[in-house]
C-alpha cells in the first residue's frame, strides 16, 4: 500500500456528488433576489421536492422539526426519496411510514430515542427495501459542513476501526504535515432542505432559539432549502437582530408560515412535545395493520396541518404543550 | 434481580439501577466535563454534580452546553438541554470540543458488547438483510472515538456481552492493547468503565482486555461469569462495590429523579 | 486630470472618481451579490442598488451581510457594515459562501497589475527584505480565487500597470488562458473589469489579456498606452465610456457620498 | 511527481506546531471548572503571557479590539512575541510600535485600512526584524478552524497560483473522492488568545453582538483565552440568552472588564472608533523620534488604561463616540 493514496475504507454507496465544481455551477445560477418567497406548505412542497431527490430534515428528530412539511410529502405521495438519517426520529418514522424513501444516509434513524422503536423504519432495513449507508452523527454534520464551505470533503478523527467506518463511503487519508491517519468524509450537497425555524421574514432569512445543531450548515450546503416558521414576521424583526440570523435569504427558496409546525416535536421556548401523541404513533406504528388506518387518519384524510393539530386536541393540546415547555403544570413526561 | 437480593436475605434499600447510576456517578470525577444521553447517564452527571462533583460540566451532543437540568430531559436535543445553560449551541461546537480534547467522558450503551468494549447499536444479522436493526451509531461513534474516557451502563446478560459482536458501531480497543492508535484513533482514548447490574469492570492496562472490578452486593462471580459470553479477566482484588450511601440515595430520589422515570426502570 | 479636461474645451460636470464610481456601479447587475470594501466599491454598490440594481445583495468580508447602509464604513469591519443588516456572521461565513460559488463579484486594487489581472498588494522588492512593505493579500486573495467576477478599480500609471508584479498577492489569469484551472482555482472565476481613470478594460476570452474596452471622455489611445507598462490588446470597438447621467451623478452626490468622503478624493 | 503525494507549494515557516494530538494532550489538562477568573488587565497578562508566546487578537484591525490588554504588553515589555495577522491593524501598529513581535503569520498587517499606513509596522518587515509567513484572510480563519476542530489541516481552495501561496506554508493535496487539488491549510494553534467581547459572566463565557469575525475559532484554537469585556454580568444574564453565547467558559483563562476596551477602536452597538486619535496615532508613527514620546505619553506613562482615556478625552469623548456610534451628531468620519 502507498501511504499516501487514498484508502476507501468505506464500502458503503455515496448518494451524492461531493464535486464543488458542480455545486458551484448550481448556486452560480440560485436566484439571490429579496423576494416574496412565503406559500403554503403544499406549494413548496410541490414546488421544490421532485420524485427521486434527496433531503435534509433540520432539528433533531423530535425537536424542531417540520413536520407539516414532512405530512405533506406523504399527502402528496412523492416518490424515491433518499435521506439524511442525521438523527432522524420522528422525522424518519413518518417518512418510513408513508414509504417515500428508498435510499439513507444513517446515523441514527428506526428509534426515538428512549421511546422506543419504529415498526415501520425497521421494515424498510430488515426487508432490505432501502440502500444504507452508514455514518456518525458528527460526520453527517461534517458532510453538511464540507458542502457548506464550498470544498469536497473534510477530514476527522472518527468512524476508525469501526464498522460504522466500513459500511461508509468515507476514505483514509494522510495528514500532508503531521503524517497522521486521517477519515475523509465527502461532501454532501443535499437536493432539497427542509427545516423548521421560529421565525423567518418573508424573504427568508430566518431566525433560531436554542440549539441550532446542524441546520446552519444544512441551510448552506442544500441546493434547496424550504423554512417552515412558527412566525413570519417583518424584516424589521430580522434586521433589528442581525446577530441571530442563522441562515440569510439567499440560501432560502420557499418561507411557510406553520405554527406548531414541529408538533408533536419540541419547540423550544414555545411548545414542548406531545408525548402522549408520539406514544399513539409508535402504538400504531407497530404493524402496518394498525398504521394504515393511523396515516389515513391523520395524515392522508387532512386537508394541511392545521387539520392535523385539530384532530390532536387543537388549541386546548397546544396550550397544555406551551404550559409544560415553560414548565408550568400539565400531562407528565418522561 | 430486586426478588433474589431479598431472598438472599440482604436489606434491599436500593435498587440495581440505583446503584448503577451511584456507581456510574462516582466514576465521574469533579472539575471534568462529560457527555450524556437521556436516561441513567443523566441521571448519573446530575447525582455527581449534586454530591461530589459541582463542577461537573455536562454536554449533551445536539448543541446544549452546562444547562441547569430542570427535569429529566427525554431527548438529547430538547430543549431541557440547554435550559438555563451556558451555551445553547451546535451539534459540531459539541463534536468538535471532543475531538479537540476538551471531553473527559461519555457514556454509551449498545446491543452487544464484547471483551474489548466494542459496542453494536446497529445491527444483528447480515448488515444487508439484518435479523434486527437499530438505530445507529449516532453520536456513540464520535463520542467513543474522541472523549478520554468512554463509560458504558449496560445490562449484563449472555446475548450482550458476546466473544464477536455483529458490527462495531462504537469502537472500544478493537483488537486490543495499541489497536485505536493503529486504526487512526487519538492516543490515550478508549473505554474506561462497564457498570453492569452485576459488576463494574475496567479495562487490563497490557490487553485492554475487560477485567472485573467490583462485583455488586449479592451478586456472586459465578453469576458474571454465567452471563459473559467470553472470558473475562479479574482484577488482583475484586472488591464488593459499594452500596448507594443514605444521601446518594435521597439525592437521587428526591432532586435528581423524584418521578423516578429512571430509577423506575428495569435495570436489566 | 479635471484641469487639463477642462483645457480641452470638455464640459466637466463630474470628476474622474465619479466617472469610475459610475462605470463599477454599472457592471453590477442586479439580483446579484458583492463583497465590497470601502470606498470607491462601496460607493459603486450602493450607487448601483439606488439605480439600476436594487436587488444587489453588498456582503464585507469581516461578516457583515446585507446591511442597509447608514454611511459610508471606515472598516470593513466597522459597525456600518451590518448596520440593520439581514445577518452580522462572520468572515467564514462570507468566504465559504464566495467558496460555495454564491458570490459572483468583488472588489480589488493594489500596488501593482500585469496584464493577465494579477494583483501585487504585497510588497515592492524582495520579499525578504522589501523596498516597500504593503499589507499584503488581507481577503484579496481569497475573493479573487473564489468569486465568480473580479471588479479592479485602481489608478492608471506605468508603475501600477507593469510587465511583471513583484508579487502575485491575488490571482488573475496567471499565465494566461487555463492557468487559473491548471493551478486548482475554481474554473469559471477571474478578472472581469479593470476600470481606470483612463479607461474600462476587460480581459481577452482566448488570450486572458487585459484587453481596452472603452477610454474615458477626453482620454486619448496614447495616454492609455504610455500610462501602461505592458502592451494592450484593443478591443475591435473601442467605446468611449459613457459619462455619469444626471441622476446617476444626483444620486451618487446626495444620497451615496453626501460628505463627499469618496468622490472628494483624486482619482490617480 | 507523483499526483497524491502532498506537495509544499509554500516555503514558508509553520511557527505552531498543527498536531492535534499534542493540543489535544494540553486541553485534556486544561481546568474545566466553573471558577471566578476576573482580574486586572495587568494580572491577566503578566499570568497568561510569556515572552516568545504566540498571540492571536480578536475583533478586526480598528473594530472590536482588546485595546486595554495590547497596551498592557507593551507596558510589561514582553519580548519576542509571535501574531497571527488576521486583519491585524491598529492591533498590529501597537504591537510593532512596541517591538514586541519577532514572527507574524500575516494575512493583512502594516495597513490601518483607508486610514494610512503604519511606519513602525512597516519598518519591522524593510528591516527584516522579524519572520514572515505570507496567508489570506480565510487561509488564516480556516487555520484556526482547523484547530478548534481538533484537526491538523483543512483543506480549501484559495492561494494557489500566487506568490501568498508560495510564502506560505500550505500544502497541495489531491481530494480522495473527486482528485481536485486542493490546498491544505495546517491548524494554527496559538499559545494565548486576546478578545474584546461586549459581555462576559465572571466565569468567562462571553457574548458578542455583531459580527463575530474569527472569534469563535480563535477562543476554541488557543491554548490559553484572556476575554476583557465592556461589562461583566452575573452568569443569569447569559443563561437568560444561551443562543447568544460565543465562547463558552471552559476555553477562557481570564476575564477582565474594561469599560471602552476597544477604545480607538469601534465596538458595535457601543461606540464608534476615534478618527482624531487614530490620526494623531499615523502621525506619531511616522517616525521613532515622534513615535517614542506619543508611546510614552499615552501607554509608557499610563498606569492603565483608564488613565489613557482621561488622556484621550475621558468621559465626554466616550460619550461624543456613544452618539457617533448611534449615528447622532459628533465629529464626522470619513
Amino acid at each position: 500500500m502507498s501511504g499516501t493514496l487514498p484508502v476507501q475504507i468505506g464500502v458503503g454507496k455515496l448518494f451524492m456528488d461531493p464535486d464543488p465544481d458542480r455545486a458551484r455551477e448550481f448556486f452560480r445560477q440560485k436566484s439571490r433576489a429579496l423576494t416574496d418567497k412565503t406559500m403554503s406548505v403544499k406549494d413548496a412542497v410541490a414546488t421544490y421536492i421532485q420524485d427521486g431527490e434527496y433531503l435534509a430534515v433540520g432539528g433533531f428528530g423530535t425537536n424542531r422539526i417540520p413536520t407539516a412539511a414532512l405530512h405533506e410529502i406523504l399527502r402528496q405521495g412523492k416518490k424515491g426519496l433518499g435521506i439524511s438519517g442525521h438523527t432522524a426520529t420522528h422525522d424518519f418514522q413518518i417518512m418510513a411510514a408513508g414509504g417515500v424513501i428508498n435510499r439513507v444516509d444513517v446515523a441514527y434513524v428506526v428509534g426515538l430515542e428512549a421511546r422506543g422503536l419504529s415498526r415501520a423504519a425497521r421494515r424498510l432495513f430488515e426487508e432490505a427495501r432501502v440502500d444504507v449507508c452508514e455514518w456518525s452523527n458528527a460526520a453527517l454534520a461534517w458532510r453538511y459542513k464540507a458542502a457548506a464551505m464550498g470544498v469536497p470533503f473534510l477530514p476527522t478523527r472518527v468512524m476508525f476501526g469501526t464498522d460504522t467506518g466500513k459500511y461508509s463511503a468515507a476514505r483514509e487519508i494522510t495528514c500532508p504535515f503531521t503524517r497522521k491517519k486521517l477519515l475523509a468524509l465527502p461532501a454532501l450537497y443535499p437536493d432539497v432542505a427542509i427545516i423548521h425555524v421560529h421565525r423567518a421574514d418573508k424573504y427568508g432569512n430566518a431566525q433560531i432559539d436554542g440549539i441550532s445543531v446542524s441546520d446552519l450548515d444544512i441551510a448552506r450546503a442544500s441546493k434547496k432549502v424550504i423554512i417552515t416558521a412558527e412566525r413570519i414576521v417583518s424584516d424589521d424583526i430580522i434586521r433589528g437582530d442581525p446577530t441571530r440570523t442563522a441562515i440569510p435569504y439567499f440560501c432560502v427558496d420557499a418561507v411557510c408560515e406553520v405554527r406548531y409546525g414541529s408538533y408533536p416535536g419540541n419547540m423550544p421556548y414555545e411548545y414542548f412535545s406531545d408525548e402522549d401523541h408520539l406514544r399513539e404513533w409508535l402504538a400504531a406504528d407497530s404493524g402496518p395493520e394498525t398504521l394504515r388506518p393511523f396515516l389515513d387518519k391523520y395524515i392522508y384524510g387532512t386537508k394541511d396541518f392545521s387539520e392535523y393539530l385539530e384532530l390532536c386536541g387543537g388549541k386546548r393540546r397546544m396550550e397544555e404543550l406551551r404550559r409544560l415547555e415553560f414548565l408550568g403544570n400539565g400531562p407528565e413526561v418522561a | 434481580m430486586e426478588t433474589r437480593l431479598e431472598k438472599e436475605g440482604y436489606l434491599v434499600s436500593y435498587n440495581p439501577m440505583e446503584l448503577m447510576i451511584c456507581l456510574a456517578a462516582r466514576a465521574l470525577e469533579d472539575g471534568s466535563t462529560v457527555v450524556v444521553g437521556t436516561g441513567a447517564p443523566c441521571a448519573a452527571a446530575m447525582l455527581a454534580q449534586k454530591t461530589h462533583a459541582p463542577n461537573l460540566m455536562v454536554l449533551f451532543e445536539a448543541g446544549g452546553v452546562g444547562p441547569i437540568l430542570p427535569t429529566m430531559p427525554i431527548s438529547v436535543g430538547d430543549s431541557r438541554t440547554f435550559h438555563q445553560s451556558i451555551m445553547a449551541s451546535s451539534m459540531l461546537d459539541v463534536m468538535e470540543a471532543c475531538q479537540r480534547g476538551m471531553i473527559d467522558y461519555c457514556f454509551l450503551g449498545g446491543a452487544q458488547i464484547d471483551m474489548y468494549g466494542n459496542i453494536n447499536s446497529t445491527v444483528i444479522g447480515d448488515f444487508h438483510r439484518p435479523k434486527v436493526r437499530f438505530p445507529g451509531s449516532g453520536g456513540a461513534n464520535d463520542l467513543a472515538s474522541l472523549c478520554w474516557r468512554t463509560m458504558i451502563i449496560t445490562p449484563h446478560d449472555p446475548r450482550r456481552f458476546v466473544e464477536k459482536v455483529d458490527f462495531i458501531t462504537s469502537p472500544g480497543y478493537l483488537t486490543g492493547k495499541g489497536s485505536r492508535e493503529a486504526a487512526g484513533l487519538p492516543p490515550g482514548t478508549g473505554p474506561y468503565k462497564v457498570i453492569t447490574n452485576l459488576c463494574v469492570l475496567g479495562f487490563d492496562e497490557d490487553t485492554r482486555r475487560m477485567m472485573v472490578e467490583s462485583v455488586h452486593p449479592g451478586v456472586s462471580r459465578d453469576d458474571v461469569v454465567k452471563n459473559t459470553g467470553f472470558e473475562l479477566l479479574w482484577s488482583k482484588d475484586v472488591l464488593t462495590s459499594e452500596p448507594p450511601t443514605d444521601e446518594e440515595l435521597r439525592v437521587l430520589r428526591e432532586e435528581v429523579d423524584p418521578m423516578k422515570y429512571i430509577i423506575g426502570r428495569q435495570a436489566a
